[in-house]
């Protein structure tokens, strides 16, 4: 069997057997307990909830981040194991939603981690949810869900990103700018 | 083998006590040392008494021209020489303290001459009148000894053990008046000899009389409500002479007594009794007490019943087992007395000092190989073999307590700060201590006279 | 030979006490004389039918030797009994020697002065062919213990060891004493004993006496004050090799002198006397008891205490049953607990020594800084808790076989039940020691410790492959007692109801490891550091001050279950005894009431009641 | 005693609802004396920016069960330069409120030992509560600035 | 010669048995969370998610480790529950349960359970000991009933090998027709409901309150081999259970029927844990967790006091 194949059956059976580890910061938590339970039973897609990041594949981001809690997500982050995934719930994930003006919530969750998949919607229904994970298993399959090589590869990019939400600190964004813009 | 008139062992030692003021006046610190070559030569002559009663038995002689049974006799069999030689060797290795102390009273060196002398001249004596009149002697200058401290305690101690001593001497008197009135002699042949003659009213009322004036020196309880306080208030120097000197000579008149003098069959069991009874109270009394220094003295009184008890189970084991305990018990608690310091703390974390008292407090217990260890044994085989299931568990339930009042009094003496005692007194109580070892690992030095000694004191001698 | 090599033990410990400045030399020394006893061993390995090359053996020893001490006479002479045991005091005395060489600092000379005067005790304890000298090396051994506690200078390690240790030695004495009643000797060989009470008291007294050496409840009460009070090499020498002094007198007395007829004469029960049964269940409870403490301990050395406590309690149930089995059972798990709880000992010492902490709760992740002595002290543990991958399991295999084989119902769950307790104190030094936070930053121990521990480790290796070597050396003593040894090949031990081959659990359990190496390995892995750890996200360096090591109250839930009951209770009791003693002691002390008027009446209180008495008789 | 009777000038807003403005340095004082008279619930410590007065008003709220009132003790202190005292040792639980009130408006608690850094970790810029704070500009300067991370 | 042919004969023997033991064990994987889930009244994971879910976590491309300790826990729970499984007698097969006995097998059990407890702790992780704590707790915890009746039992055959009492149970003369060990058999399936750690004894690996507990660190190829031992530890526990009380599964010999015997043996053995386990998952499926004090109270008072029961009706037995 060549390499490529047996990526491919690789790839085939990983993506029946999604453990995930959910980060409950925001309202997505809530919506968490239908899709696990007998109403939609996420369960027979192989998907089981895990406790630990050790152990999981794929990190749930349920909602809004401040700079405080995006610190443990990026620790929680790089302390999953390779491959691993990411999915964005709601709309805060995507552009910081109702609190878009916020001084202390991040508004795009995709520079500091790479993010697979986002559902939007404030919040995302269960079907919704189901959905997202059909479609990143589909994508699992199409080796189309490489959020993590990403990450490997632009690591300094997203390292910068974070040290820079960290910072809190405008002129060193300022900074950053003119080095771009050079 | 030179032969040593024995009465030189009493007489030389009164005599120079005597010279010693003389001797003060020309200087004082020469008497220190003119005492103590006193004592060796004291020591000495012992020696060479031992040697020649090993050698030849039983050594008389009689004093000032008059034969038996009036005139006075001297008699020393093999336990008398055996004590004669401890009390005057010890005594000596005790006062090599009052080297180490500045102050030098010619009257503590007189009296320390008497005490010796004295109590010598009770172990060898073949006399009744002639050992109160010892034991008159010793009492007296004991209450010197005692109060030689100058303080509070020790005139305390003094005067209790004056009051209680002249009770006793009042006793012995009497005993030795009622004896005398029925046979009109003193001498202890005579007596042993004649004493079947005598009612058997009158025979056991001397023997009350002399127990209880005896039991006083010999620390036995009721008897002994001075020992502690006495102990206590005297010096440490003194309490361990005590422990060697007087207190031996007490329990040596009480074998005579038992043995040679009176052998009635309920003067056994009353000695059994009072030993059972002293040991008892002795050790009890011993493990509540706080302060070091009474707590060796009611151990002393434990060692005193215990010995008793082998002294009254008449019988040669026991006997043997008695001398071994009377040699422990004098090196082992001379040895302790002199190490002890108030509430022992600090003492113990001297190696020099420390090991030597371990030594001497492991032979009271009765480890081995030391002398406490073959006198219990000899004592436990004794009563064993009589199957005296009773006194053996009392022995043992009070060896238990013993050991548990002598962990806490080792504990004490390892806390606290380092100590030093003069190099005098860390030189006698390696002394002490070796000779303990030398004992214990070479019984058979002691055995041999021991069975002579059993053997003459069974067969009615001295 | 015998005494010379006495004289040259007492004269190497005044050289040690003079050497006091010089520990190095000191240690030399003593390490040199501590071989007199193993080339003592050597030489007599013929009476176990073992043929060792000449060099092992430079030195002759005679096998008997009487010498006439004046009050009485010392009779020594070796049995095969005494080689076993002298086999396991001999190995471990001079690793424990050599181990102390690095770990004494203050005062060596005494210390090394101390230790050899229990090996000379323990020597002549092995030997004696007679009741005086048994007496006499037991109490040289037992005061010298004494005189190490002292070293310490704890209050209770030294009022409790002394007071059980005069108790021991006057039961002893008691017992001897009633034995010499009714034979009218000393001597072991001469002893024949009926069967009557005073035989029955005798023996239990004795058997009580050394039980206090052995530390079985409740008369182990001095045993963790004593252990977690002294210096390790010392400790490791008297939980391994002095404590089984006790059941070696044991063997002695219950088989060797009054034999398993006369103890049956008693009364059986299931073929089992009632004198042993008793001790067996006094074991069980002890092993039980024993454990149960030890999981609730916090120093290090109480925990290693208490389970010694518990693991000698296994002797003594297989000294109770019996049976063949049985016996070859205590035997071996005498011989294992010598070479494992030394090793603990020591290791506890090693990793004392380099971090200076004795509370489980304040280590932590030493196993990746002394990765070797963590080894020596897994596999000890492995032992301790009978994990079948070292020898430790043999020893417990053979005495539950035999518990069951006698139908012991009770005995054996007890028995069974303490041996998972023993999982639990054995994780609790492990993770509290050895896993968890790195928390000190030390190097390994010196190499003269870890020399001492792996050498320990050695028998534990070699019993594992071949337990029938055990049984081979346990046949002549059984065969003393007139039993049958148990059938037996180097790797196989059969019972009448069931087998157990070593080879084929150590073959069956490196293929299982080397597939699951294999699989194992297939996919390559990164190492990283502790902090690297899952802890709901907050990464621990925000915590300095938040301790990441669980192992304070590591078992509290099981503490509140079993706390109540047994800590401290046979300590109560004793206690209870003690005050009594006190309020006694008070009482005479009153009679001195100090005032010289009482005195004075007791005096004619005296003489009144003397008189009295005459009159009424 | 009810607060009423305590403080006969105290404004009753309407029924177990009561108002008493007071003095800063008269709190300490008024709460100690509810505290000893039933109101034994520190219910919270709440601040409000009057920018246009240059004020800040410290507002502590009390509860008592017994008599289900709820009091407010209203005290204004200076916008700049501000501080109170801590009343930490009347009710424990103050200390957290004034902590996250320091961070967030930048009082000054006397004899607070602990107020560090709360909330936020790291926060270099005024505090963000007061009402001069321009959070839209901030995000727009801050998150909006933040590069998205480029692919090749 | 023959002999290495023979021992070749064994060995592929053993290793055919240990592998159909993993294979089975993965399947009560799948089984398990079937049963549950239709008991939940959902429709659950397919049979087959046990080998999904342990490829996957051998197929993950990195792992982490915290050094030489941590990884001994996989080294040591693999190979010592493989070594459990193979001193056990198997559906007919003696294994090599003719060279040790119960004893043997109940502490080759805790091998897996003590390297596992070593990784666990080498990893640091407050939340791995407290697991391991309780882990320890409840062994602690269920052994005492199951060695009261495993003793009764062992005292009532006579014989303490495992083999034997499986063939002396043989013909249908199962243990748990005696009535005394029916009674045996509920206290034990009560003990192994704990050895499962199935609720509501699954206080060790807790993973709303400790984070999994003892398996907090470990992912990937770890977390694997654990899922192996986790698997294989169902078969060897349930099968401890089948040969203790229900004749190992054997109803037909050997000597009698040949090879049909050796596969009806195996088909009852596969039915017979199948439904032992089955029993154990409808508990842990209605049930909630026990705190580890209610756990050791539950065992130690009302286990432990029916145990006790047997062991006075064998010693009355006995005696008499």
């Amino acid at each position: 069997m060549r390499n490529d194949d047996w990526k491919k059956v690789s790839r085939l059976v990983s993506k029946k057997s999604l453990w995930m580890v959910h980060f409950c910061t925001g309202c997505g938590a809530m919506e968490m307990p239908p899709v696990m339970t007998s109403r939609y039973d996420m369960e027979r897609f192989g998907i089981a909830p895990m406790a630990t990041p050790r152990q999981a594949d794929v990190l749930l981001i349920t909602g809004y981040l401040s700079i405080k809690t995006l610190k443990r997500v990026v620790q929680v982050y790089e302390q999953m194991r390779d491959p691993k995934y990411v999915i964005g719930f709601g709309s805060c994930t995507i552009n910081g939603g109702m609190y878009w003006d916020s001084y202390n919530t991040i508004k795009d969750l995709s520079k500091y981690i790479p993010v697979d998949l986002y559902i939007a919607g404030c919040m995302p229904r269960p079907e919704a949810i189901m959905d997202a994970f059909l479609k990143l298993m589909e994508m699992i399959e199409k080796g189309e869900a490489i959020g993590w090589k990403k990450y490997h590869k632009y690591y300094d990019q997203y390292k910068r990103n974070q040290r820079m939400a960290f910072s809190y600190r405008l002129d060193e964004v300022q900074d950053i700018k003119e080095d771009d813009a050079k | 083998m030179v032969s040593v008139p024995p009465v030189l062992l009493i007489a030389l030692p009164l005599l120079f006590a005597f010279f010693a003021p003389l001797v003060n006046m020309w200087s004082r610190k020469a008497v220190k040392v003119y005492t103590l070559l006193v004592l060796i030569l004291n020591a000495t002559l012992s020696y060479l008494l031992f040697a020649n009663v090993m050698q030849n038995g039983v050594v008389y002689e009689q004093l000032s021209g008059f034969y038996p049974p009036i005139g006075i006799l001297l008699a020393v069999g093999p336990i008398g020489a055996i004590l004669a030689l401890l009390i005057n060797t010890l005594s000596t290795i005790v006062y090599l303290t009052y080297f180490g102390e500045a102050e030098n009273s010619v009257k503590f060196s007189m009296l320390y001459m008497l005490v010796t002398a004295s109590s010598t001249g009770i172990v060898i004596t073949g006399d009744l009148f002639n050992m109160f009149v010892f034991f008159e002697i010793t009492a007296v200058g004991s209450y010197g000894l005692v109060a030689s401290m100058r303080t509070k305690e020790s005139f305390e101690g003094a005067f209790k053990y004056i009051v209680l001593g002249s009770i006793g001497s009042a006793f012995i008197l009497l005993g030795i008046a009622t004896i005398y009135g029925y046979l009109k002699t003193l001498n202890f042949y005579d007596i042993a000899l004649r004493i079947d003659t005598m009612p058997p009213t009158a025979r056991l009322m001397s023997f009350i009389f002399l127990i209880i004036g005896i039991g006083v020196e010999a620390e036995i309880f009721p008897l002994n409500g001075w020992v502690p306080d006495a102990y206590q208030g005297a010096s440490n120097r003194v309490a361990s002479f005590f422990s060697l000197g007087p207190s031996k000579a007490g329990i040596y008149a009480i074998a005579r007594l038992i043995f040679t003098l009176l052998p009635i069959l309920s003067g056994w069991q009353l000695a059994l009794l009072l030993g059972v009874f002293t040991l008892i109270i002795g050790e009890l009394a011993a493990l509540m007490q706080e302060d070091p220094k009474r707590m060796l003295a009611y151990s002393s009184i434990g060692q005193m019943g215990l010995i008793l008890i082998a002294l009254s189970l008449h019988s040669e084991t026991a006997l043997i087992a008695a001398i071994f305990l009377m040699v422990g018990h004098a090196l082992a608690k001379s040895l302790l007395f002199l190490g002890v310091r108030d509430y022992a703390r600090g003492t113990l974390r001297n190696p020099l000092i420390a090991a030597p008292m371990f030594i001497g407090i492991l032979s009271i217990i009765g480890m081995p190989p030391f002398p406490g260890f073959w006198g219990k044994w000899y004592l436990m085989k004794d009563l064993a073999s009589q199957g005296a299931w009773l006194i053996m568990l009392v022995i043992i339930l009070t060896a238990i307590v013993e050991s548990v009042y002598y962990a806490r009094f080792l504990h004490r003496g390892t806390g606290g700060e380092k100590r030093k005692l003069s190099r005098s007194e860390t030189a006698a109580i390696i002394i002490l201590a070796s000779l303990l070892i030398l004992v214990g690992i070479f019984p058979n030095y002691l055995y041999d006279p021991a069975v002579r000694a059993a053997a003459s004191l069974l067969g009615g001698g001295p | 030979m015998i005494l010379e090599a006495f004289g040259v033990m007492l004269l190497a410990v005044i050289v040690v006490l003079a050497l006091d400045r010089y520990p190095r030399i000191a240690a030399a020394v003593a390490i040199i004389a501590s071989l007199l006893p193993l080339f003592a061993l050597t030489s007599w390995a013929g009476i176990m039918g073992i043929s060792l090359p000449s060099f092992l053996a430079p030195l002759e020893f005679e096998s008997s030797l009487v010498y006439n001490l004046g009050p009485g006479t010392l009779n020594l002479a070796i049995t095969p009994l005494g080689w076993f045991f002298l086999l396991l005091l001999a190995t471990s005395f001079p690793l424990a020697l050599l181990f102390a060489s690095s770990f004494v600092r203050n005062r060596a000379g005494g210390f090394y002065a101390g230790m050899l005067l229990t090996m000379l005790g323990s020597f002549g304890v092995l030997l004696a062919r007679d009741a005086l000298t048994f007496f006499l090396f037991w109490e040289i051994m037992s005061w010298s213990i004494l005189a190490m506690v002292l070293r310490g200078g704890d209050r209770r390690a030294i009022v409790s060891y002394l007071s059980f240790g005069s108790l021991s030695a006057m039961l002893l004495l008691f017992g001897f004493m009633m034995l010499y009643f009714k034979t009218g000797t000393f001597l072991f060989g001469d002893m024949h004993l009926d069967t009557s009470l005073t035989t029955l008291v005798a023996l239990s007294m004795i058997v009580a006496g050394l039980a206090v050496k052995g530390a079985l409840m409740p008369l182990h009460v001095w045993a963790p004050h004593v252990y977690s009070r002294s210096e390790e090499p010392f400790v490791a020498f008297l939980s391994g090799g002095l404590s089984k002094l006790g059941y070696f007198g044991m063997l002695l007395f219950m088989y060797g002198i009054a034999g398993l007829s006369l103890l049956s004469s008693w009364g059986t029960f299931r073929d089992v006397s009632y004198f042993g049964y008793a001790l067996a269940v006094i074991g069980a409870f002890t092993a039980f008891a024993g454990t149960v403490l030890a999981v609730m301990q916090d120093d290090l050395r109480k925990l290693l205490a208490y389970s010694s406590v518990g693991q000698l309690g296994y002797i003594a149930i297989g000294i109770g049953i019996g049976t063949p089995l049985a016996l070859t059972g205590a035997l071996f798990q005498a011989l294992n607990h010598t070479f494992f709880k030394a090793v603990l000992f020591l290791a506890a010492g090693a990793v004392y020594y380099r971090t200076g902490k004795w509370k489980i709760s304040e280590l932590g992740g030493l196993g990746y800084r002394m990765p070797f002595t963590f080894l020596a002290a897994l596999f000890a543990i492995f032992a301790l808790a009978a994990i079948p991958i070292t020898s430790g399991f043999a020893a417990k295999w053979l005495l539950y076989e035999a518990a069951i084989e006698k139908k012991f119902l009770f005995v054996t769950p007890i028995m069974l039940i303490a041996g998972v307790g023993a999982f639990l104190y054995a994780y609790k030094i492990l993770y509290g020691v050895f896993l968890g936070e790195p928390r000190y930053d030390v190097k390994e121990a010196p190499i003269s410790q870890l020399v001492a521990m792996w050498l320990l480790v050695l028998p534990l290796v070699i019993f594992l492959i071949f337990p029938g070597w055990v049984a081979d050396l346990a046949a002549p003593i059984l065969s003393e007692y007139g039993m049958q040894p148990i059938p037996h090949t180097p790797y196989v031990i059969t019972t009448n109801l069931a087998a157990y081959n070593t080879l084929a659990v150590i073959f069956a359990l490196m293929g299982a490891l080397l597939v699951s190496l294999i699989l194992y390995k297939w996919k390559p892995q990164e190492v990283v550091p502790h902090e690297d750890n899952y802890l709901a996200g907050e990464p621990p360096e925000l915590y300095e001050y938040i301790s990441m090591h669980a192992a304070s109250n590591y078992y509290e839930p099981f503490e509140d279950v079993f706390g109540p009951v047994f800590r401290r209770g046979a300590e109560r009791a004793w206690e209870i005894i003690l005050a009594a003693a006190e309020f006694l002691g008070n009482g005479a002390r009153r009679l001195y009431t100090g005032l010289t008027q009482d005195y004075s009446i007791y005096i004619l209180l005296f003489f009144l009641i003397l008189v009295g008495w005459w009159l009424l008789w | 005693m009810m607060a009423k009777e305590l403080f006969p000038d105290a404004q009753e807003i309407r029924k177990g609802r009561i108002r008493i403005e007071v003095e800063p340095e008269k709190v300490g004082e008024i709460v100690k004396k509810l505290k000893d008279n039933g109101y034994d619930h520190f219910v919270m410590l709440s601040c409000i920016d009057w920018i246009n007065d240059g004020q800040f008003e410290l507002v502590y709220h009390m509860w008592s069960y017994e008599y289900r009132e709820h009091v407010m003790i209203s005290t204004r202190i200076p916008r700049d330069g501000g501080s109170m005292v801590t009343l930490r040792d009347l009710f424990p639980q103050i200390e957290t409120y004034e902590r996250e009130i320091h961070e967030m408006f930048g009082v000054d608690f006397i004899g607070n030992p602990r107020l560090g850094e709360f909330i936020l970790e790291g926060w270099p810029h005024m505090p963000p509560m007061r009402k001069d704070f321009d959070t839209e500009k901030f995000v727009k300067d801050f998150y909006y600035k933040i590069p998205e991370v480029k692919e090749e | 010669m023959v002999d290495l042919i023979a021992l070749g004969e064994q060995i592929l023997l053993l290793a055919g048995m240990v592998t159909l033991g993993f294979a089975i064990g993965m399947f009560f994987n799948g089984f398990a969370r079937k049963v549950t889930a239709r008991i939940h009244n959902r429709i659950g994971p397919p049979i087959y998610q046990g080998y999904i879910d342990v490829f996957k976590l051998f197929a993950k491309k990195t792992n982490i480790s915290h050094g030489w300790i941590f990884d001994l826990a996989a080294l040591f729970s693999v190979a010592g529950i493989t070594l459990a499984f193979l001193f056990l007698p198997v559906a007919g097969f003696t294994l090599l349960s003719t060279e040790g006995d119960i004893f043997l097998i109940l502490y080759l059990l805790a091998i897996p359970a003590l390297g596992f407890a070593l990784g666990a702790g080498a990893s640091g992780n407050p939340n791995a000991a407290v697991g391991i704590m309780r882990a320890l707790i409840l062994m602690l915890a269920y052994e005492l009933p199951l060695v009261m009746v495993v003793v009764a039992m062992m005292i009532h055959y006579n014989t303490t090998s495992l083999a034997t009492l499986v063939q002396m149970q043989s013909g249908m003369h199962w243990a748990i027709f005696v009535p005394v060990f029916f009674i045996g058999a509920i206290i034990v399936d009560m003990a192994l409901q704990g050895m499962l750690m199935e609720k509501p004894f699954d206080i060790a690996i807790a993973p709303h309150e400790i984070a999994s507990g003892p398996m907090v660190e470990f992912g990937g190829k770890h977390l694997g081999a654990l899922m192996l031992y986790k698997m294989m530890a169902i078969v060897v526990e349930t099968t401890l259970f089948v040969d203790l009380f229900l004749g190992g599964g054997v109803v037909l010999s050997v000597s009698q029927y040949g090879w049909i015997a050796y596969v009806v043996n195996f088909l009852v053995w596969f039915a017979l844990i199948t439904l032992v386990f089955f029993l154990a998952l409808l508990i842990n499926a209605v049930f909630p967790r026990f705190r580890i004090e209610q756990a050791l109270k539950f065992y130690w008072k009302y286990d432990a006091l029916a145990a006790l029961l047997i062991l006075i009706w064998v010693f009355a037995g006995v005696s008499i």
